[in-house]
C-alpha cells in the first residue's frame, strides 16, 4: 500500500503561491489547524481560500488571514472576524481582500458538484437577490431556479477524527460540515487528523470518507488548537 | 413588563406543533427552546450539521466537537444524529424543515425579507439564511417591531433581498402579523399596545384581523 | 413522541391504486420484503415503482411484477428478471408493463435532488444517446451536460438494518444503495427494518437516514426472504 | 491455447497501476481480478456501494447483504467502505475511478460504445454502464473480437450508443487496440494471429503501431 502518511510541512509543500484551497470547518470546528499553522509557516501568499466562513483571528482560515496570505475567500458568512472588513477597505492594494459570499447551501452543493462530476445544479436560494446576478435563471416544473457551477479546488484540508493508514475517515460530531464534500472536489486531498489507527480498525459501514479520496495524511491534529 | 425578547419568544413558541423539525437562528431565535410547552416535542435543527440540538452544557462540561451554527457550546439530545453540510441544506432546501425562526433588518408587505447586508456598513454574509428562508415550510421572523423607532416592516424592502415573498408570520413585542396575498394582517395585538401604537410602527399598512384577539 | 411503530398491513394502508412508490433495493438486496408482501397481499393495481431494477422473480418488485400490480416501472436495469420482457411485449393492454430505464447514477441523483430541494443538475450522462431524447442540453465550461430533473413519489419502501422509535436508522453492508435518497424523496416514507432499538442507542454519528424523514417503522424484517 | 477469456483478463490487468481504482463490469471484466500481480494494490468499486471488493466467499460463508452489482456473493478487503448509490455514482461521474473494464456489443473507430440494447430484441437497460464510461478516467473494453465472426469493432456502431467519444482502449484475445484521433491503433498483436487475420475479423481501418509488440 502506498504510504500516505507525512509530516505536516512535508504535507503542504507542494503548496504554491496563488494556490486554491478549500478548508473543512465551520466556524473553525472541523478545520485542521496544524495544515493551517504548516502553510502559515510556509508563508505561501495570493491564495484563494474557500471555507464556510472566515473563522475567528487566530482560528481556522483566520490565521492566514492575519498574515496576509489570502487574495480571495470564498465564503458564506464573515461577520464573525473583523479583520475581513478591515483588510476589504484597506487602501493597500497588495493586501486587498477580495471576498465572494455564497449561500451556505449552495456551496456546500457547488462543491459536492465539483467532486460528483455534475455539471452545475439548479436551486431555489437567491432568485431573486443579488447573488443571482450574472447567472443563469433557468425555469423548470413551475418554478425559477439559478443555475449553480460546480467549486474545484487545487487542495482541500480536510480535518478527521479517526482516519486509517489508507485513509478512510471518519468525524466526530458537528466537525463533519463541510469536510466531506471538500475530499471529493480537490486535486490533492490533505488530512489533518486526531487519531491514525490501521486498515481494517475502521467499521466499513462507518466510514465517511473513503480512503481513494486522501492523498496524504497527516497526524497530532489535537481536539482544540489555541 | 416581562422582557420584550421574552415575550416574542414565549409567542413564537405557540407556533409549534409536536413533532415539528424546526430551525432557529442566532439571538432572539434562540431563546424560542426555552418556551417549548411540556408534551411538545420539537427537534431542532444546527445547520451546521444535526438534528436532535439540545440546551447549552453546564460550565465545565462543553465538547468541543459539539458547537451550533453560532458558535456556541451546545448539547444534543438522545435520538440526535449528525451529518454534512450538504445533507443539512438538504433537509433545509428540501422542505423538511417545518419552520425557521429568524430575525431581520427590514420585512415587506410582499413577504420580501432583507436580513443579511447593508452596503457599504455591514457585509457580515449571508450564511444559511438565504436557504432557509427558502426551503422551510413555515418563515417566522422574530423581531422588535422597530429599530429604535425606525420602521422595519415596510412597503418595500429598502436593503437587498434575502429571498422575495417567502414571510409567513411576523411576531414582534406589539402583535403577530400574516402576511397574506393582500398585504399584512394584524391577528393579535399585545394587551401593552393600543392599535395606534401598533400602526404607527409600522411602515406599511396594516389590516386588523377582523377576529382581532390579545398577544398572549 | 410520536408512536410511528405499525403492523406491516397497517403500514401500506394509505396506499391506493396508481401510487408512485420508490422501493430500496439492488437486485433485492436491501429491499423491504415485509412491506412488499403486505402490497402483494392488498393487491392495490396500477401502481409506478421506482426502483433501481426489477429483482428478480419471487423477490423485492418481483413479486409485484408477478401480480401485476405494477403499470410504470422505472428502473436502470430489468435484465435479471425475465417477467418485465413479457409484460411489455403482453397484447393484452391491460397487463402491460411501461419500463422507463434512467442511468442508474441519474436515477440516484434525480431521486436526491427531489429530496433536497433542487430543480434539477446537470449531468454529462446520456449525453448523445437516445437517454438525451426531450431533454434541455445546457453547455456550461466548455461541456454539454443534460438538464435532469428531480424524480418524486407519494411513498418510498426503506429497508433498515437497525431503527430506532424515531426513525433514525442505518444499514448494513450493500443494503444500502438507494434507500438513503429514497427516504427524502417521498411524502411518506415507511422503513421495515431488521431491529427497533430504543431512542438514544444508535450512535448519532453513525446515523445515516434521520429519523425525521420516517414515518411509519415496522419491525420484523428478516436478512433474507424467500 | 489458454482459455480465450482468460488471455483478455490477463492482458487488462496489466494495465492497471498500484494504488489505482479500478470497477469491473460483469462477466469477463470481472476475471481481471484473478490475474493482478503481487505488489500491485487494486481497489475495486463495486457501484452497488462500496469499494474494496474482495474476492468470492468460501461456499457456505456468504454474508447475504454482501453481493456486488451482479448480485453475487462477495467479500470485502480490510479497509473498505459502503456508501449509497449517489455517493457510488459520485465516485465514478466525479473522475475518482482510474479504470472501467466493461464488455461491448459494438466499439466503433471514434470511441462510440454500444452495450446496452439490441431494439426489438434485448432491453436489460443500461444499470451503471452509461455513467461509467462517461465517468472513469480509461474505459477498456474487453471482449472477444468478433461475435462468431460477425464484426464488433466497426467504422460506425449500428446499435444506440452508450456513450460517445470514450473509449481508450480495446483488448481482444487478437490484440490491444488504442482509439486515437485518427481512428484504431493495433499496439500488441496476439502471437496465435496474423495482421491479415485481425484486420479481417475488425470492421474498420486498422493502424498498425509502428513499433507493434507481441500482446502477451
Amino acid at each position: 500500500m502506498i504510504n500516505k502518511i507525512k509530516t505536516a510541512s512535508e504535507a503542504v509543500a507542494p503548496i504554491q503561491d496563488g494556490a486554491v484551497i478549500m478548508v473543512g470547518g465551520f466556524m473553525a470546528t472541523g478545520t485542521p489547524e496544524i495544515l493551517i499553522d504548516a502553510l502559515v509557516e510556509k508563508g505561501v501568499k495570493q491564495l484563494t481560500v474557500i471555507c464556510n466562513d472566515a473563522g475567528v483571528p487566530g482560528r481556522g482560515v483566520g490565521k492566514l488571514l492575519t498574515k496576509g496570505q489570502i487574495k480571495t475567500l470564498i465564503a458564506s458568512h464573515v461577520g464573525l472576524n473583523p479583520e475581513v472588513a478591515q483588510r476589504m477597505n484597506t487602501e493597500n492594494e497588495e493586501d486587498k481582500l477580495t471576498c465572494i459570499l455564497v449561500p451556505q447551501g449552495t456551496l456546500a452543493e457547488r462543491i459536492r458538484a465539483a467532486g460528483a462530476g455534475l455539471g452545475g445544479f439548479l436551486t431555489p436560494t437567491g432568485v431573486g437577490t443579488i447573488v443571482a446576478e450574472g447567472k443563469q435563471v433557468i425555469h423548470a416544473e413551475g418554478r425559477d431556479y439559478l443555475l449553480e457551477l460546480p467549486l474545484k479546488a487545487d487542495f482541500a484540508f480536510i480535518r478527521g477524527s479517526v482516519t486509517d493508514e489508507f485513509g478512510n475517515t471518519v468525524y466526530h460530531e458537528a466537525t463533519r460540515n463541510f469536510n466531506p464534500m471538500m475530499a471529493t472536489a480537490a486535486d490533492h486531498v490533505i488530512v489533518g487528523t486526531c487519531s491514525i489507527v490501521r486498515v481494517g480498525e475502521i467499521d466499513p459501514n462507518q466510514v465517511v470518507t473513503p480512503g481513494i479520496f486522501v492523498d496524504t495524511i497527516v497526524g497530532g491534529e489535537m481536539p482544540w488548537q489555541i | 413588563m416581562a422582557d420584550i425578547k421574552e415575550i416574542i419568544a414565549a409567542r413564537v413558541a405557540k407556533e409549534l406543533k409536536d413533532g415539528d423539525v424546526v430551525n432557529l437562528g442566532i439571538g432572539l431565535p434562540t431563546m424560542v427552546a426555552n418556551f417549548i410547552p411540556e408534551g411538545i416535542d420539537i427537534t431542532f435543527q444546527s445547520e451546521n450539521g444535526f438534528l436532535g440540538l439540545g440546551p447549552a452544557p453546564a460550565k465545565g462540561e462543553e465538547d468541543i466537537d459539539l458547537v451550533n451554527a453560532g458558535a456556541q457550546y451546545v448539547t444534543v439530545k438522545p435520538g440526535a444524529c449528525f451529518f454534512d453540510s450538504a445533507a443539512s441544506f438538504g433537509i433545509i432546501r428540501g422542505g423538511h424543515v417545518d419552520a425557521t425562526i429568524l430575525g431581520s433588518l427590514e420585512v415587506d408587505e410582499h413577504g420580501n425579507l432583507a436580513n443579511w447586508i447593508v452596503p457599504g456598513k455591514m457585509v457580515p454574509g449571508m450564511g444559511g439564511a438565504m436557504d432557509l428562508v427558502v426551503g422551510a415550510k413555515k418563515v417566522i421572523i422574530a423581531m422588535q417591531h422597530t429599530n429604535k423607532g425606525k420602521h422595519k416592516i415596510l412597503k418595500e424592502c429598502t436593503l437587498p433581498y434575502t429571498a422575495v415573498g417567502v414571510v409567513d408570520l411576523i411576531i414582534t413585542e406589539m402583535g403577530v402579523m400574516e402576511i397574506t396575498s393582500s398585504g399584512v394582517v394584524l391577528k393579535e395585538l399585545h394587551p401593552d399596545y393600543t392599535l395606534e401604537q401598533i400602526k404607527e410602527a409600522t411602515g406599511c399598512e396594516l389590516t386588523v384581523h377582523s377576529d382581532l384577539k390579545p398577544m398572549l
